[in-house]
């Protein structure tokens, strides 16, 4: 290691990681927040065709500003751009591809993760929480590959990935791969197989930070 | 002859009555019909029920008819958004009534409401909480609930441009929920940016056909939701 | 009555009967064949909007000569025009206009109907029969108001209108009215009652031609 | 790059395989992909299952499908036109299955195939011959009839102009299954009478999103199959 202090991937770094497993010509829907950034790091020569569930294929990158048009956004309600060849279309079409298994890739947030790739990412159970679920269960439910890109542990150092969500779920055995600060694991006949473990990482320290069993890359 | 156009918003839901189920397009801002809400929280209508995916932001549009104390229920997928307090004080306070639904079968609902299909089966939500007190089933050794269509009395929506014979088409994003929406209510009224001639929208290009709409009215200049936010304006203006 | 010898509707009186009962402002279907008579005698001031079931709202009269698009066809495949105003869109999105109530008449043809109303239309069950059925079990299912037009009798001078229908149903206690060379029947609570009878026929004539009991207009 | 232009027609049905479940578009003629089907005929492809609104005309398109042997069910609306002989007289002879499916059903069915819908439940046919063996329920006091989702391997569909994404629009009532077969079969191969340069076609306006499109072929001078049947023409060319 040439930098020796580093210890695990940045949120950039996180995404690269997302991006090169994203293949040519792939239809990919992009979750609000961290996923967004993934975009933009598909290495180059690889098309990509991004989906937003609130009407839109062809997604182009976020709006310059001065150029927003408020009916124009993404699913995180961000003012975006449309490519040529874009397509609009209204919601039940919309979640037709979802629900419909069209959509190739989904990346998403997580508050948890079990170890059989059960997610929860929409609601902490809390007594004064306003619910609100959005399009995650539609995704999860309806994408053949779901993508995760999450710290690997909260802000207070809990773990995310555990044996079984304590949150209320988005989705049973759902996750196709995790990828975190420290590590891509994948979601493998219900256990989680750490694929790589970011510079720094040993896969003790990894098992330390996880509240669920890991197993090494065959 | 066949003229659907109201010359204001306040006809056009003339006859908005105390407990009917209410459609409104939009997500966010994109596609919310603020003048057609404000006019409705003008007529004044209570105990609605409202089919809507968001619950409103600051104090306009949707969220200054929840304030207005007119909804009682509202059936929706993100009630929760950055600039939304009317709602989640409401909801904590107990003083509304929240059906949660996911985006998806949100939408397909409402279009099953409109296209005579009284149930669907869906995968979406399958070992969720919001899966609960409904019906699962089998099929090819996957499970699916049953989820069942909405309707309503009158659906509020925005469109781009409209003709006499009601035919829409939408502006990009904005059109989400208005072409299910416009199929799921008995009495659906919208306000177009523009009304023209029958023939000058092109029929191949009709995102909803005339068959589905009651009334338009032209709305020439509609409020930019996220400004009057961003002003803390409140409706009805002060 | 000045031409003494006339018994009965002519084919065009019996579709300017129907024609007659379609309100200004309505969506109305038109059947093959016998139905699609009527759109020629819409009394004036009346605007009516005609959906055909392969994908049309706003359809207007036959091509003329010449003019003939192999594209733009109705639902008995014969070469037609659009209004100003017209709107083409896929067969889901024309049967959910159908099913969801919002077509308010539609005019078809029979080959028998029952007393509550039955209507067979579709095959006549026979073993040779290639059975075809369309869009007729859509039509009456979905739509609110179905009228039927039809000669009284079959070639043979068989009542169309019995007891119960023996050809294969089409849907059950689905006929609003029933339009005849001889008469006006409306179906009222599974009852058939003479509205109106056409010129030189008598009530004891049209009942010895029906194979059902009529109950005169109260 | 993502570029789904095949060059022939050939290429482009290549890999249909016995036993393959084949959408084909089309009321009558209009949508009717001949060119397609006449590259199915040649590739030879045996014990398919069609799902047409249609069972075709003369000995052409579907009919010289059919005619051919190659086709051992047809799932349909109705097989019975004017000048229909191939068809009716397999069917007599026991050579051919045929599923009947009442028109809408059979479009909702297959709409229900792409978006991810296993089952739904419809008013038509309750009470008919061909509600026989299905699933009754009530909902609201009603009957209905629970009708499943149709897949297939293959949808061979005409459009009017495509671009390389497979961005498709459609020409009037040639539209009919076109759409929502693009969206239940696993391949859709199209042929377009055009193909464009993406946003050549305003994104308004696409009808079928090239989502659901897996290759395009550009047939720029589709046959007239109204005329080859008046022509007494058969397939494969004498």
């Amino acid at each position: 290691m040439e930098i020796k202090d580093k210890v695990g991937w940045s949120v950039s770094e996180m995404a690269q990681n997302v991006a090169r497993d994203i293949p040519d010509g792939s239809y990919v829907n992009l979750g609000i927040g961290m996923p967004e950034m993934v975009a933009g790091f598909i290495p180059e020569g690889r098309e990509v065709i991004y989906h937003t569930e609130n009407g839109l294929l062809g997604m182009g990158a976020v709006a310059f500003p001065g150029t927003e048009d408020p009916e124009l956004v993404n699913a995180g309600k961000k003012y975006v751009t449309a490519i040529p060849g874009a397509a609009y279309f209204h919601h039940a079409d919309s979640f037709a591809m979802i629900r419909g298994g069209h959509i190739d890739i989904c990346v998403l947030g997580a508050y948890q993760i079990s170890e059989e790739g059960d997610l929860a990412n929409w609601s902490t159970g809390e007594a004064d929480d306003i619910p609100a679920v959005g399009g995650a269960m539609d995704l999860v439910a309806g994408v053949e590959t779901i993508f995760v890109i999450t710290k690997h542990t909260t802000k207070t150092g809990e773990p995310k990935i555990i044996k079984d969500c304590t949150y209320p779920l988005t989705g049973k055995n759902v996750v196709s791969c995790i990828y975190t600060d420290l590590a891509i694991i994948d979601v493998k006949d219900k256990k989680l197989v750490v694929r790589k473990l970011a510079p720094g990482v040993s896969f003790e320290e990894l098992q330390q930070q996880t509240g669920a069993v890991l197993y090494p890359n065959p | 002859m066949i003229n659907k156009v109201f010359h204001t918003a306040a006809e056009a839901v003339a006859d908005v009555f105390n407990g009917a189920t209410v459609m409104i397009s939009g997500f966010g801002e994109a596609g919310s019909p603020v003048e057609l809400i404000h006019a409705l929280v003008d007529r004044g209508a209570r105990n609605l029920t409202i089919v809507s995916n968001n619950a409103g932001s600051g104090h306009v549009g949707l969220a200054a008819l929840i304030e207005n104390r007119q909804v009682s229920k509202i059936i929706c997928s993100f009630p929760r958004t950055l600039i939304s307090v009317v709602f989640p004080e409401l909801y904590r306070s107990g003083g509304i009534e929240l059906e949660l639904v996911p985006q998806g079968t949100l939408a397909e609902r409402i279009r099953a409401g409109g296209a005579g299909i009284p149930a669907f089966y869906t995968r979406t939500s399958v070992g969720t909480p919001l899966a609960e007190g409904k019906e699962e089933r089998e099929f090819g050794n996957q499970h699916f609930v049953m989820e069942k269509a909405i309707q309503a009395d009158f659906a509020l929506v925005k469109c781009q441009t409209a003709d006499r014979y009601g035919n829409l088409v939408y502006n990009k994003t904005a059109r989400n929920f208005g072409p299910v929406m416009c199929m799921a209510a008995k009495t659906t009224i919208v306000q177009a940016k523009k009304i023209v001639e029958p023939g000058e929208i092109d029929p191949e290009c009709v995102v909803t056909p005339g068959i589905f709409v009651k009334r338009v009215v032209e709305i020439s200049n509609p409020a930019d939701e996220s400004k009057l936010v961003a002003e803390e304006r409140r409706y009805p203006w002060k």
